[in-house]
């Protein structure tokens, strides 16, 4: 040990300008700043709404290279044999759709009128994609909403059930069953499940979302089974009900196992914190403590998973409504590709963008409802 | 292995502030001046979250000061960017308070160790060979070297990080609450090795800790840091046994003893404001028993009142400046 | 003091009798956590429960709630106002937990839930357990929030906790105890996580509320100096047994069991100037890996052969002293071990 | 699909900041050093030993014999149309023949050869771009982590299915269009499960230790974060195999994968869908894909019940 | 069973319904006459505008007249005239003027869309209000087979134009009644178009103006539905007819339904590519050759299923001008490989291209392709099968550069003359490789067979052209498709028309 006395190791600290003149006082300051920390929720509510159009402006740039770099001939695809050696023809093709000119150009037509809600004109519908988006996002989101409440429900209730019961041969046999939910090919399932309950049992009719010629209910939200409700005609709520059962069913199959597996493993993570511990010690009844103090938590993951989930239910779509004859976007989207349809292209490319975009906000605000530290700070 | 007499390191008005999106800066360190010689054991104590850790991160280079600096021997400390550290600057190193982060799960302790000499250019088998001696010395068994760091308690894993550190040959080591997450059996043995050190090797040791006892027990020279300030420093047993500064004074008599008398510690009302909105004038003042309205207006100045001890409080400074 | 109370009651609050507890190890088998614990807590009481990390103290507590780990099971007799607590029916011992025996947790930036309001936390049990109205229970929790002295009670019950800081959470967890008027408390490491000065708040409000409302508090720490602040009696846990009881001045100032002494020891000691602390050497078994005999026998400068052999139990010094080591270690306070790098050097 | 896999990324990024306990793992002292040895291998064994893992090795095996050996081991040529079509199951066709008269099971057999292999390249490539993209990403910080990232958002945001589809549509429906097409919609996945962990990992103290001792970002980067970042990478990459299988038989369903005449089982499924009274057409094939992923999930499964200790105690209770 | 109660009170299925329901797979672009193309949508706009002349009862050997009250050919065979049906009236009441043919037939021509290659190098004219001629640049035969196809239905000329249609020069940019179109029909059909849907459903309704017989049904509901469940959908009844059966699904539903299975005038047909720049192998004659007798027809008909028939020329058969069935190629195993050898090609490796995606009359390409590769595997001929969407396919199949080609031809008119399109030089000659001067002799077989009027003489040419192809031209027919139709027992009167599958309007 060699302190000298001289040189004691520490020196003299410098006073500055103090920097904030903000009193922090240490209790009770939540009360006086809890206003003003409302404000960067808002605000970041704001930045993401942001991001999400840049989002979307850049999908339409990668969407727009993408389709417009590829070497497929959308005349080729667009007129039919006999037209085809006609110059004229093509030539009038091109120029309507506006295919001579070079592609930033292209683009730039595309984005101005975009924002003039125009987006184009499908070449296979002949009508404007944004009519036809119109009519095939109903269908479609009536199915992927049918089929995401079914998944949460399922879902999080068996991933409840397992995790309850971790270990022991509930959680076993739930564990498979989700796995082979998540395993099993939706385009063989559905052409099982169409199999055996239409075509043997003929307990299900399938294709289309109404029978043949029924007049849908009134367009409100364009959803038939939530129209029939609200106009009262329960004789198609029925239909409309029943023929979505099959293929929201097996759109639902993927996304059971996927909640059930993070809802459990959401729930079983909430479990083991601290402040189960303490629930349980207060003698709160099992089902309160899980219900309030695990589950809660557990939401913001699961919410997560619904989110990603509902917005990547396209893929199944595609499958199911070209297997089921659903006709909504999964169908279009299908066709349009096939067809290198650009306009049509383009605008389901757009359309799945904001639903992310929008999905993602949703998430973020729902998480602000459920977990005060975020609405809060 | 023995430092060089100039390897001390010494922080001048140094500053560190954290910047995070949407939030004010938080000077998490608010001007400190600090010195750490060879051999020299220097005890830092505050609550949490005033700064200690930042600090210690500061001096060797892991954070970026804001303002003021950072020298080691001589020379100052660069901040790490994406280049390996110059070599001058390996002789300061640090041990963390977490034993469980402080290792990499992944790897074997004995390749941990043996780094520092493949990162000075020596070979893998010099390093193997300095890993097992090094183990040995901080009380290991040589064979552990092919295990991983799961295998290993609380206590062991400091141990191993130690030995990791002293593989650099240091001449300096900031250790943040080293001991900090064990038993006390553990404590004494961690904070004896790393005393050992500072003594056998003449190492400088920068000894953060919010526990005051055992910084009592260990530190050549104390320094009391409130919210991002040194309020009192001086030799341990004077600071300890007269406390002047009136936070010194609370933390000193917060501190429970062990002796079956069955005194209840005094205790200090209020938590350690936020940094971000600091006090304003003296940053003790909303939880001082003896401020006075000047308090909240101008930040005191440290005063040098006897030889080596200083404080900074402008309500006892006249009385202290008598004193001394 | 111990006197007068014990005196008025007509059996301790808490009588734990040869507590064993066995949790399952990694590959299901069980293993011993608590191997004949034995422990009592009168009424008005503080006792301390000291010991190493993973010697049980935990344990002690969540077997007494019904809260082991899953697997986990006890055995014994734990009476609670003469009741056995392990004859209860779930639901029985469901209504002891949070009513009359509460507990709170080492660590309160955990054990309150992020995102329940702080009302919510301190109304549910208290509504459930005592059939209260919302209004009712409302007011009882803002007067709990008085009693651990929180600022602006009424306010502080629609916030949640992570609006307060570390002392003021602990505060509010013990309010939640509270809430249901428990007659025993369970304190786990209750200052663990606190800063000193924080931590003499919280004790002396433990202790306002043992003098103002006769609570008795189980108060469980590795931490002597609270332990000699707090505790009317200490108990020193080794590896899932009980090393030595007592009361708390003997206890600390004259141990009788080596272990308790090494404890003592590897404290800095004010006075003592800076001389190198004594560590015990190695380190406390793992589960299940207790040694035969007397577990700390490996560690302890003072073992014997005979201490490898049958386990030492618990015998009385005195009336209210007890300690399960047979080797009088009543010498000097200079241990002969004084290495300090020995632990795990085997 | 997609959604899984990033949550999935996320979990396993969330699992490395978990901090044990003090004081609750043992020191191997020298009296329990046999016994504990013994547990612990006995404890890492036993994820490998659940009936889960047994029943995904086996089927992998199966199934890589069947790829391996499908010339010697299936009965017929699988091109070979011999035969009357639509044949029901029957001794001499196990699984019955196709439209054009082809032996199924001989199909069947001989689809382990399209299937997994493309799957396995689609994951390799995704999981290699993803990684390196993700650790640059996540430790330089900076500008390449903001291009990165938002590319990898752009990506994320975009439909895989229609971006597949839309590339085969153009380039000529072939397997490998199909996996290049997934590639570029996959990586981000890996990208940002990496990523995380990099940050994580970045700021711990391990790291930081290692770069006072003078390492360099690139060596931090290579010796001390990649072992750590192998095992969630791995399992990611093992539920993905799983998830590419169903990708790419689903294009192939949708005639934009393989082509005829190759054995491939979602081209196999949707040849079924023409004639729904000949079910075994679709069904043998499906259930080839549904065996297949299973055994992939149950695998991925396994791989992090034995990296994560902590998912493995919860599960094993 | 399929008995729901929809809104209207008109359920999908039991006999004595006002419903129809026909389940079919979608080929629909447009419900405009004029832009119409695709079959589901000639089906469609064939219900809902009335020709000049028309096929009855699915017999298309004999234009008969609709619209016009009758037709007149000129001697020279150059000039039509067509007086027209003074009671004929448009579904909004105002009557059918000799204006609105002129219009519409200028509008199909200045569309430039699909179907204007129909009048190509014709005029038309009124001659007054109820009077129209049709003049052509040179004689033409086939005229009077062209005038009934749906295409050129005649549009309500004042409502059109009011709409934005036009007829003019440019019409191409200008017309924008496309899409007024395609939700308010405006014709002298049958049945009036109340909902069209292109991916999904068509409802047509019974034009209350309709000037001739009235349907039967008051509502066609015509739904997208994949083959599949058409099959599905006869047997529960909820549809009563359907369209895109396959010959395998059709064998399952017989007995519980009526079943049509008709030749159609599809030709699927191979050719292997007769430019040496495309391809050195395909354009030698001998691997030609090598081809044409190395498929084994018999086994094609197979994957095709029952109905289709060996095309022994490139003429359907049920066609004046087509070839005897008994003309056409055997196999003949020895003869290909001798053909092989003599081109010197040992084991050649050639690639087949064609369309991946469809299904044409229950016929999968892929397996047809896939068949072929067999076949030809049996001679020594390697094929390699190039698959591509349709559209991606009609590229290279349109830019000639395929070496074999796995393709299609649907009449566009049941007349011989649409198939001269294969001669050289032609349309379809060309994307063969066969060029303009290929082969003169071939070249002036076709013009003959072009600009023959008389009947026997047109046929003869025919003949004499196809037989010529035979032996010489790169094309190799393979079968012609056979059209499934299924109704339920219900529905009376079903007769099948190649061009339109079945007038709807006279379903009983
Ligand atoms: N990365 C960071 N970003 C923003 N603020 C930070 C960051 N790290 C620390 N802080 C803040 O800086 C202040 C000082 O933190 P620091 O960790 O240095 O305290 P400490 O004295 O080491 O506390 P403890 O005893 O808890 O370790 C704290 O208020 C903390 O909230
Ligand atoms: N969930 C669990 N499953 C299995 N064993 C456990 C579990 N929790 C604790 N243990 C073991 O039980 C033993 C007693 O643990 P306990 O928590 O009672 O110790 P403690 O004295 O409270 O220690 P600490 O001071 O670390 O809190 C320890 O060996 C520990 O490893
Ligand atoms: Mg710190
Ligand atoms: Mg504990």
């Amino acid at each position: 040990m060699s302190t000298s006395s001289a040189d004691t190791g520490v020196d003299r600290g410098t006073s500055r300008p103090g920097s904030a003149p903000v009193k922090g006082a240490a209790p009770g300051r939540g009360t006086a700043s809890a206003k003003r920390r409302s404000h960067p929720f808002a605000r970041f509510v704001l930045v993401r709404l942001g991001v999400g159009v840049l989002l979307c402006l850049g999908i339409t740039i990668l969407a727009f290279g993408l389709t417009h770099a590829v070497p497929g001939d959308p005349v080729a695809a667009n007129l039919g044999q006999r037209a085809l050696n006609d110059p004229a023809a093509v030539a009038a093709f091109k120029a309507k759709n506006g295919l001579d000119d070079s592609l930033p150009s292209q683009y730039w037509t595309y984005l101005t009128n975009l924002l003039h809600g125009d987006m184009g004109t499908s070449q296979q519908t002949h009508r404007p994609v944004w009519d036809d988006l119109g009519d095939k996002i109903p269908a479609s989101l009536e199915l992927a909403l049918a089929a995401i409440v079914l998944a949460l429900v399922i879902g999080v209730g068996l991933g409840i059930v397992a995790a309850v019961t971790r270990g022991r041969w509930p959680d076993r046999i739930i564990r498979v069953v989700s796995l082979a939910g998540v395993s099993v090919p939706v385009f063989w399932l559905a052409q099982v499940a169409f199999y055996v309950f239409s075509f043997k049992l003929g307990w299900i009719q399938a294709g289309g979302r109404l029978s043949p010629g029924a007049i849908p209910p009134d367009d409100i939200t364009g959803l038939y089974t939530v129209d029939s409700l609200l106009t009262g005609e329960w004789g198609t709520f029925g239909e409309a009900f029943s023929r979505m059962v099959l293929p929201a069913c097996v759109l639902a199959a993927f996304n059971i196992g996927v909640l059930t597996r993070f809802t459990r493993a959401a729930v079983l993570e909430a479990l083991g914190n601290d402040y189960v511990r303490a629930a349980r010690a207060k003698g709160l009844p099992e089902s309160t403590v899980i219900r309030r103090h695990a589950l809660r938590p557990a939401l913001t993951s699961i919410l997560t998973v619904a989110g990603l989930t509902f917005g990547g239910m396209l893929a199944g779509t595609v499958l199911v409504e070209n297997v089921l004859s659903w006709p909504g976007l999964g169908q279009y989207a299908y066709k349009s590709a096939l067809n290198l349809d650009l306009p049509s292209i383009m605008g389901v490319c757009l359309f799945v963008a904001v639903v992310y975009v929008v999905i993602n906000l949703l998430v973020d605000l729902l998480y602000g409802v459920i977990d005060p530290r975020i609405r809060l700070s | 292995m023995n430092a060089t007499p100039d390897a001390s390191l010494v922080l001048r008005d140094l500053t560190v502030s954290y910047h995070s999106p949407g939030r004010p800066a938080v000077r998490a360190v608010a001007g400190v001046d600090l010195r750490v010689e060879p051999g020299q054991v220097v005890g830092l104590v505050g609550e949490s979250g005033c700064g200690k850790s930042t600090l210690g991160k500061a001096a060797v280079g892991l954070l970026k000061p804001a303002s003021g600096s950072v020298e080691f021997a001589g020379a100052p400390v660069t901040p790490l960017g994406l280049k390996p550290r110059p070599p001058a600057q390996r002789g300061l190193q640090m041990v963390f308070q977490d034993p469980y982060a402080s290792l990499n799960p992944r790897r074997k302790i004995g390749e941990q160790i043996s780094d520092a000499v493949v990162l000075s250019g020596g070979t893998r088998a010099d390093g193997r060979a300095l890993a097992r001696e090094l183990l040995d010395r901080v009380g290991l068994s040589a064979e552990f070297a092919e295990r991983f760091p799961h295998e290993f308690s609380g206590g062991q894993r400091q141990r191993i990080a130690i030995a990791r550190v002293l593989a650099a040959d240091p001449s300096c080591i900031v250790a943040d609450e080293p001991i900090a997450a064990l038993d006390a059996s553990a404590q004494a043995s961690i904070a004896n090795l790393l005393l050992d050190l500072a003594r056998e090797r003449g190492v400088g040791l920068l000894f953060i800790s919010h526990d005051l006892s055992i910084v009592r027990q260990i530190a050549d020279t104390v320094a009391v840091m409130y919210l991002g300030t040194v309020v009192e420093s001086g030799p341990t047993d004077q600071v300890w046994d007269d406390p002047r500064h009136p936070y010194s004074r609370a933390l000193i008599s917060a501190v429970p003893r062990a002796d079956g008398n069955g005194e209840l510690p005094q205790d200090l009302p209020g938590d350690v404001p936020d940094p971000a909105f600091p006090p304003s004038g003296c940053r003790f003042h909303p939880r001082c028993p003896i401020a006075v309205d000047a308090c909240a207006d101008a930040e005191p100045e440290p005063t040098e009142f006897l030889p080596g001890r200083r404080a900074a409080c402008s309500v006892l400074a006249p009385a202290l400046l008598k004193i001394g | 003091m111990n006197d007068t109370i014990s005196a008025r009651a007509g059996g301790p609050l808490l009588d734990i009798r040869d507590l064993v507890v066995e949790l399952p190890g990694p590959d299901g088998t069980p293993l011993r956590a608590l191997d004949g614990v034995n422990l009592t807590v009168e009424r008005g009481e503080i006792v301390g429960l000291a010991g190493e990390s993973g010697s049980g103290k935990t344990m002690t507590a969540l077997a007494l709630l019904g809260l082991l780990p899953q697997g986990g099971t006890a055995r014994g007799e734990m009476r609670v106002e003469g009741r056995d607590v392990l004859s209860m029916t779930p639901r029985q011992v469901r209504d002891l937990r949070g009513n009359k025996v509460a507990m709170v947790f080492q660590d309160p930036m955990t054990s309150l839930h992020p995102m329940l309001s702080v009302g919510k936390q301190l109304t549910e049990h208290l509504r459930h357990h005592k059939k209260l109205g919302k209004k009712a229970a409302n007011a009882r929790a803002a007067e709990l929030l008085a009693t651990v002295r929180i600022p602006d009670p009424e306010q502080a019950l629609k916030r949640y906790p992570h609006q307060f800081s570390g002392g003021m959470r602990q505060r509010i967890a013990i309010a939640v105890a509270l809430a249901c008027d428990p007659d025993l408390l369970l304190a786990d490491e209750p200052t663990t996580a606190l800063d000193v000065t924080v931590q003499a708040g919280i004790l002396r409000l433990l202790d306002r509320l043992r003098r103002e409302n006769g609570l008795s508090v189980l108060i469980i720490t590795h931490d002597l100096g609270v332990m000699s602040a707090l505790a009317d009696r200490v108990s020193v846990m080794y590896a899932g047994r009980i090393a030595e009881t007592g009361p708390r001045a003997e206890v600390l100032r004259t141990p009788r069991h080596p272990y308790t002494r090494g404890l003592l020891d590897a404290l800095p000691h004010p006075g003592a100037g800076t001389t190198a602390l004594l560590p015990i050497p190695g380190s406390p078994p793992k589960l299940g890996l207790a040694p035969s005999g007397c577990a700390f026998h490996p560690r302890c400068p003072f073992a014997v052969d005979a201490c490898a052999g049958d386990r030492p139990e618990l015998l009385p010094l005195t009336e209210a002293h007890a300690t399960a080591c047979p080797v009088d270690p009543l010498a000097d306070r200079t241990s002969p071990e004084t290495e300090t790098t020995e632990a795990g050097a085997r | 699909m997609n959604a899984t896999r990033i949550f999935l990324g996320d979990r396993l990024g969330a699992g490395r900041g978990n901090r044990s306990d003090p004081g609750r793992t043992g020191a191997p002292d020298a009296a329990d050093e046999r016994a504990a040895r013994r547990r612990r291998r006995r404890a890492n064994k036993s994820p490998w030993r659940s009936p889960l893992a047994v029943t995904g090795l086996v089927i992998i095996g199966v199934f890589l014999v069947a790829a391996v050996f499908a010339s010697v081991i299936s009965p017929e040529d699988p091109l070979a149309q011999k035969w009357p079509k639509y044949q029901a199951p029957s001794a001499e066709h196990w699984f019955g023949t196709d439209q054009l008269g082809r032996d199924i099971l001989s199909r069947v057999i001989h689809g382990t050869r399209v299937s997994l292999p493309l799957a396995l390249l689609l994951v390799v490539l995704a999981m290699v771009i993803g990684t390196v993209l993700g650790a640059v990403a996540g430790y330089f910080g900076g500008w390449i982590d903001m291009v990165v990232m938002r590319c990898a958002d752009l990506v994320l945001a975009f439909p895989a299915i229609i971006l597949a589809m839309a590339v085969v549509a153009a380039l000529g429906p072939n397997l490998t269009n199909a996996v290049l097409a997934v590639v570029v919609v996959s990586w981000p996945t890996y990208a940002r499960v990496v990523r995380g962990l990099v940050l994580s990992l970045r700021q711990s103290d391990f790291v930081q230790a290692d770069r006072l001792l003078g390492a360099s970002g690139w060596r931090v980067l290579a010796v001390d974060l990649r072992p750590n970042l192998a095992g969630p990478v791995a399992v990611l990459a093992a539920l993905d195999l799983g998830n590419a299988v169903l990708l790419l038989s689903g294009l192939s369903f949708l005639g934009l994968g393989a082509q005829p005449p190759a054995a491939e089982w979602g081209a196999m499924v949707n040849a079924g869908s023409a004639n729904f009274d000949a079910w075994w057409v679709a069904v043998f094939p499906g259930a080839a894909i549904l065996l297949s992923v299973l055994a992939f999930n149950f695998l991925g499964d396994t791989l992090r019940d034995a990296l994560d200790p902590r998912t493995a105690r919860a599960i094993r209770g | 069973g399929g008995a729901k109660k929809s809104s209207d009170g008109a359920g999908g299925s039991g006999g004595g319904n006002d419903t129809l329901v026909v389940d079919t797979s979608f080929s629909l672009k447009t419900a405009d006459p004029s832009r119409t193309f695709e079959p589901t949508g000639i089906f469609v706009t064939r219900a809902a505008y009335d020709t000049l002349l028309t096929f009855a009862n699915g017999d298309v050997t004999k234009p008969v007249p609709q619209l016009a009250a009758s037709y007149e050919v000129s001697p020279d065979g150059k000039t039509f005239t067509f007086p027209l049906r003074p009671e004929a009236k448009f579904n909004d009441g105002t009557p059918v003027t000799a204006k609105d043919v002129v219009f519409s037939f200028n509008r199909v021509k200045n569309l430039k869309g699909n179907p204007s290659f129909l009048l190509d190098g014709v005029t038309v004219s009124a001659k007054d209000e109820h009077t129209v001629v049709l003049t052509t640049e040179k004689p033409d035969a086939s005229l009077p087979f062209r005038i009934p196809t749906p295409a050129l239905g005649i549009v309500n000329s004042t409502a059109v134009t009011a709409h934005g249609g036009s007829d003019a020069a440019g019409a191409d940019q200008s017309d924008k009644a496309e899409q007024y179109l395609n939700t308010d029909s405006q014709g002298s059909g049958p049945y009036k178009i109340t909902k069209y849907d292109v991916s999904t459903e068509v409802v047509l309704t019974r034009n209350d103006n309709y000037w001739g017989a009235k349907p039967k049904y008051g509502k066609v509901v015509i739904r997208n539905v994949p083959a599949s469940t058409q099959q599905l959908n006869i047997l529960s009844g909820e549809s009563q007819l359907s369209l895109d059966m396959s010959a395998d699904q059709a064998a399952k539903v017989k007995g519980q339904a009526q079943v049509l299975q008709k030749p159609t005038p599809t030709t699927a047909f191979l050719f292997s590519n007769d430019n040496p720049a495309v391809s050195k192998i395909t354009s030698n004659k001998d691997f030609q050759e090598a081809v044409r007798y190395g498929v084994d027809y018999p086994s094609l008909l197979d994957v095709a299923g029952e109905g289709s028939a060996q095309a022994a020329g490139i003429v359907p058969g049920f066609f004046t001008g087509a070839l005897d069935a008994s003309a056409a190629i055997k196999r003949d195993i020895p003869r290909a490989k001798a053909a092989l050898a003599r081109a010197g090609l040992n084991n050649p490796t050639v690639d087949l291209y064609y369309a991946s995606d469809v299904t044409i009359n229950g016929i999968n390409f892929g397996d047809l392709a896939a068949r072929i590769q067999a076949n030809l595997k049996d001679v020594g001929i390697t094929v390699a099968l190039k698959p591509a969407p349709t559209q991606t396919a009609l590229d290279s199949y349109r830019n000639g550069t395929e070496a074999l080609g796995l393709w299609w031809w649907q009449a566009d008119y049941p007349d011989a003359s649409d198939y001269l399109a294969f001669a050289p030089g032609e349309l379809v000659g060309k994307r063969a490789g066969w060029n303009e001067g290929a082969n003169p002799a071939v070249t002036a077989l076709a013009e003959q067979a072009r600009t023959a009027t008389d009947e026997a003489a047109r046929v003869d040419a025919f003949r004499k052209l196809q037989e010529a192809m035979q032996q010489t031209s790169p094309f190799v027919p393979l079968l012609q498709t056979a059209q499934v139709i299924a109704a339920n027992n219900s529905v009376k009167n079903v007769y099948y028309n190649p061009i339109w599958y079945v007038d709807v309007d006279k379903l009983g």
